[in-house]
């Protein structure tokens, strides 16, 4: 078959997000039927993209327009981007299927436009190879992230839209300036063509562009200084749409930062990009994780979770050893699983009784017991429990930290598992050994079957993690292997 | 030395983001979120002129050797456009705001706190 | 020595930081607006000083006009006026 | 005011900082570089003599129908959190008879105008993100003069998911004739319009392009504008 079908992963969700005006005519049921429908062929096309990518192990080019690269735009759908695509089309068929329960403020026709072209971002994001391409896929899953926040239209929910609009507004601004600073020096906008000019760029100038472009990111992304609006955003959006951030929209912003700094990897820039980096991962974690002990509301302690979890994806990445982003990619994959679990399970105890707050969590135990399964199981997991998944990623990310000598990444990481045990624990403890006196709900069995699925896929990669951990090794190669991307990416002769 | 477009263009970023910092007033923070944007703009274009030479239209008597570089043209036409879709969709959410709060002060908008 | 292209680039800078302090510092929003809108003609008019027309019309068309539109009719539903108070907000708060 | 002042400090550092990075890219120096490449060919490989066009709708094309979702998104983003059960337009006054009868009477015009702005998108400058603003301002001018007047939505609605589908349409065509996405299949398979370079009839799908981002800026511009103009009714939710 042909590569270029591959872009119709960015072709079917802009279609399909099109024809939903006209599809809105045939009733407003068959609107997230529709959706489902739409994600699963995207599953489809995702899964062709992997196979073909893992088995023949070229990554899959698609020239835009059928221009070469420099000149014109290319995906670039690596063994990264073609895991990620894929991770991003299931989360997000799973979400349709919980849409159509946790869904019911109107009109469900807008919903069903912004959902798929939030999953189009994200997936373009990840595939592009431009960096200005990739400005416009982060504006697409950005803006469509406002307006999912903003969706239930509550004052909380319009206030975190609004926080999010604001910095994502510098945000973009910084970004471009930096895409400025690097047009500029270089005269090109790909990727590929960068990472092999970049030797010839002035220090300063590639140093200041590559801050930019990380603060700019840094939104996305959720470091530090810039991710004020993430728990009020992960609190307030519809509970689908959570899962959504935590487990591919940041993933996509975190990815494009370290694709973009490790183009520079050998010039004289990339060392104190590097530390940057690491400063804003461990600031990130520590304040994550201290503000995540003092909540009440179970979806935001889980929001500042995650915030922390991404915050040692990227001191992973800022070790930026070999065997260090090997941990990170896996840490990224495992806690796309684990918080997709969570946030469902939150999620649908949210709208089965009504609030997230702690005092739902009381005995749900006895009321839920699956889904309080589920959970326990996900926050077991997250601290780092050996047989589950995080503890393999958090294990390498020990590893390679102690390999470089860097104990006070190790440090972190120990303290950052130890808090985390404390307010996990509280979780569990309040699910199963505490009184309520409500009655026993039934629980919902395509939700169960989703829980189930991702907790089986939890213990499986716990208890075996080698077949993930030699996919994710292929995929870390292909982040760091910069003359390798280089190659791949077949450059028209074009050059000074 | 730097050149007038520059200066224009860091002051045009840097007063958008005085607002930013400094503002109650939601609109007026949206205001400044909109002067950075002309300024970042204003930046690209006058990275991609070059001294002497016409717009990138080849009619008659201009030719690819006497012509500025159309790339950041096209660059800035798109962050326009996304520009004034961030600034239409920031407004919607405002309005919103301030019918729940009868307020657009950020310091009386407080519902979410950790 | 200058010649009278500088002058006139020198110019609209000049009126376009300007404006872009008064759009900034107005406490009535209607003249923030307006002074918005004259941030963006005047830089349409530097785009067509540095040989980009198609910007220009863009940035005159979009920018300018229909940016300022949607603020008036948000500033016709919410209000007009900032309140007098000095604002230090910090809008970026955990 | 300690934080005012603090703020004050940031900008001057950030300000100092990017101008220390901007002083090593010359203002005004040639650095062109994929950008002469487009200069030199843009003629022979896209049939446009605008080359900003050329690279907005061919050469850079997944940036164009990236910004159109991006607008798209905007326009169904501010109908989503507008939606009420129940809307009406407040305006208190009706506009002057000055200001009925010429917007009446200006109003083909403009759209003609509009439309001759992104037809003309390969040989002047302009496109389809112009002429759709101008068309959405002649509907700007219907709301402003007349109390009552709103856009006929039956219409518009379909119009702009059509508009937006046609474009991914001719993207696919591309992809199923050249085998590639976004391929200019009119202008490299098709070879129309070779001879007359420079005129109506060049450029490939340049002008279809331009069409539908026209239809669909204009129809999405008037949506927002239209949101934005009808309030809640008292009572309705």
């Amino acid at each position: 078959m042909n590569p270029q079908y591959a872009s119709l992963l960015i072709a079917l969700p802009l279609f399909s997000a099109f024809l939903v005006p006209l599809i809105k005519r045939a009733g407003k049921k068959v609107i997230l039927p529709y959706l489902t429908l739409v994600t699963l062929i995207q599953t489809g096309i995702a899964a062709w993209a992997f196979k073909e990518v893992y088995t023949t192990g070229k990554p899959i080019i698609v020239l835009a327009g059928g221009f070469q690269p420099p000149v014109g735009i290319n995906l670039y759908i690596g063994h990264f981007a073609a895991l990620f695509v894929l991770i991003i089309a299931v989360v997000s068929f799973f979400m349709t299927v919980f849409s159509m329960k946790a869904i019911d403020v109107e009109p469900i026709d807008k919903y069903a436009m912004l959902f798929l072209l939030l999953m189009l971002g994200a997936t373009g994001m990840i595939a592009t190879g431009d960096i200005f391409n990739l400005f416009v896929f982060m504006e697409i899953t950005a803006i469509s992230a406002y307006a999912l926040t903003g969706y239930n239209k509550t004052g909380e929910a319009s206030e975190a839209a609004m926080k999010y609009i604001i910095l994502g507004g510098i945000g973009s601004s910084f970004f471009l300036v930096g895409v400025a600073l690097l047009y500029g020096s270089l005269g090109t906008l790909n990727l590929a063509q960068i990472a092999m000019l970049a030797s010839k760029m002035n220090p300063t100038v590639a140093q200041a562009a590559l801050a930019l472009l990380v603060f700019g990111l840094a939104v996305e992304a959720e470091l530090f200084p810039l991710n004020a609006w993430a728990p009020d955003a992960y609190q307030a959006s519809p509970h689908p749409v959570t899962v959504m951030f935590s487990a591919f929209v940041v993933k996509a912003g975190l990815y494009a930062m370290v694709r973009i700094v490790y183009l520079f990897k050998d010039t004289p820039a990339f060392m104190g990009i590097l530390n940057l980096i690491l400063i804003l991962g461990t600031l990130t974690v520590v304040i994550g994780e201290l503000s995540a002990l003092r909540q009440t509301n179970v979806k935001r302690m889980l929001a500042y979770s995650s915030i922390a979890q991404i915050g040692l994806i990227a001191v992973g990445f800022g070790v930026a050893t070999p065997q260090a982003v090997d941990a990170a990619v896996f840490h990224m994959v495992n806690h796309a699983i684990v918080k997709a679990l969570m946030f469902l399970a939150v999620g649908y105890v949210a709208i089965t009784l009504g609030c997230p707050c702690i005092e739902s969590f009381k005995g749900l135990g006895k009321k839920m017991p699956l889904t309080a399964f589920a959970i326990t199981v996900g926050a077991i997991s997250i601290v780092g429990i050996p047989l589950f998944n995080i503890f393999w990623s958090k294990f390498r990310l020990l590893l390679a930290a102690l390999q470089v000598g860097k104990t006070g990444i190790v440090a972190l990481i120990l303290g950052a598992s130890l808090v985390e045990a404390v307010y996990y624990f509280r979780l569990i403890h309040a699910m199963w050994f505490e009184e309520s006196k409500d009655e026993k709900v039934e629980e919902n069995l395509a939700f169960s079957i989703i829980m189930l699925l991702l907790v089986a896929l939890i213990i499986v990669i716990g208890v075996y993690p080698e077949p993930v951990w030699n996919l994710v090794q292929k995929a870390a190669t292909d982040l760091y292997n910069v003359a390798n991307y280089i190659k791949n990416v077949p450059l028209l002769g074009v050059s000074p | 030395m730097i050149s007038a477009y520059y200066f224009g263009a860091i002051s045009l970023i840097l007063i958008g983001l005085y607002a930013i910092l400094t503002k109650r007033n939601l609109l007026k923070i949206l205001v400044g979120l909109s002067i950075m944007e002309t300024g970042v703009n204003l930046l690209l274009i006058s990275v991609g002129y070059v001294s002497g030479r016409t717009a990138p239209i080849l009619t008659e008597g201009a030719t690819p050797q006497t012509a500025v570089d159309p790339i950041p043209q096209a660059l800035v036409l798109t962050a326009i456009v996304i520009g004034v879709a961030t600034t239409a969709l920031a407004l919607t959410v405002a309005i919103n705001l301030y019918e729940k709060y009868k307020t657009l002060d950020i310091e009386k908008i407080r519902g979410l706190r950790g | 020595m200058i010649n009278c292209v500088q002058c006139i680039e020198y110019l609209i800078v000049i009126l376009m930081i300007v404006s872009a302090i008064f759009a900034v510092e107005w406490r009535d929003l209607l003249a923030a607006v307006v002074g918005m809108a004259a941030v963006s003609l005047f830089a349409s008019i530097a785009f067509f000083l540095l040989q980009a027309p198609d910007v220009a019309m863009v940035e005159a068309a979009i920018g300018a006009a229909m940016s300022a539109a949607v603020f008036i009719f948000a500033i016709k539903r919410t209000e007009r006026y900032e309140s007098e108070e000095e604002g230090t907000g910090w809008w970026v708060r955990w | 005011m300690v934080k005012r002042a603090l703020a004050i400090i940031i900008i001057l550092i950030t300000g100092y900082w990017l101008a220390n990075a901007l002083a090593q890219v010359p203002f005004g120096a040639d650095k062109m570089l994929v950008g002469k490449y487009y200069l030199e060919n843009v003629k022979e490989q896209t049939g446009a003599v605008n080359a900003v066009t050329a690279v907005v709708v061919n050469y850079r094309g997944f940036d164009t129908l990236g910004e159109v979702t991006v607008l798209f998104i905007a326009a169904t983003g501010v109908a989503a959190l507008l939606w009420r059960k129940k809307r009406e337009r407040t305006a208190k006054s009706e506009g002057s008879v000055v200001l009925q009868t010429g917007s009446r009477l200006l109003l083909p015009f403009i759209m003609l105008f509009g439309a001759y702005i992104f037809i003309h998108g390969h040989l002047t400058p302009g496109g389809g993100f112009p002429g759709g603003a101008t068309i959405a301002t002649a509907f700007l001018m219907l709301y402003l003069a007349f109390r009552e007047y709103e856009i006929p939505h039956n219409v518009f609605e379909p119009l702009e998911g059509l508009a937006g589908m046609s474009y991914v349409i001719v993207g696919l065509i591309g992809l199923a004739i050249g085998g590639y996405f976004l391929f200019d299949w009119i202008w490299q398979t098709w070879q129309l319009g070779h001879a007359n370079i420079g005129r109506l009839f060049s450029a490939g799908f340049i002008p279809i392009i331009y069409t539908l981002i026209g239809l669909k800026v204009g129809t999405e511009l008037t949506g927002i504008v239209d949101n934005m103009v009808k309030e809640p009714k008292e009572g309705g939710q």
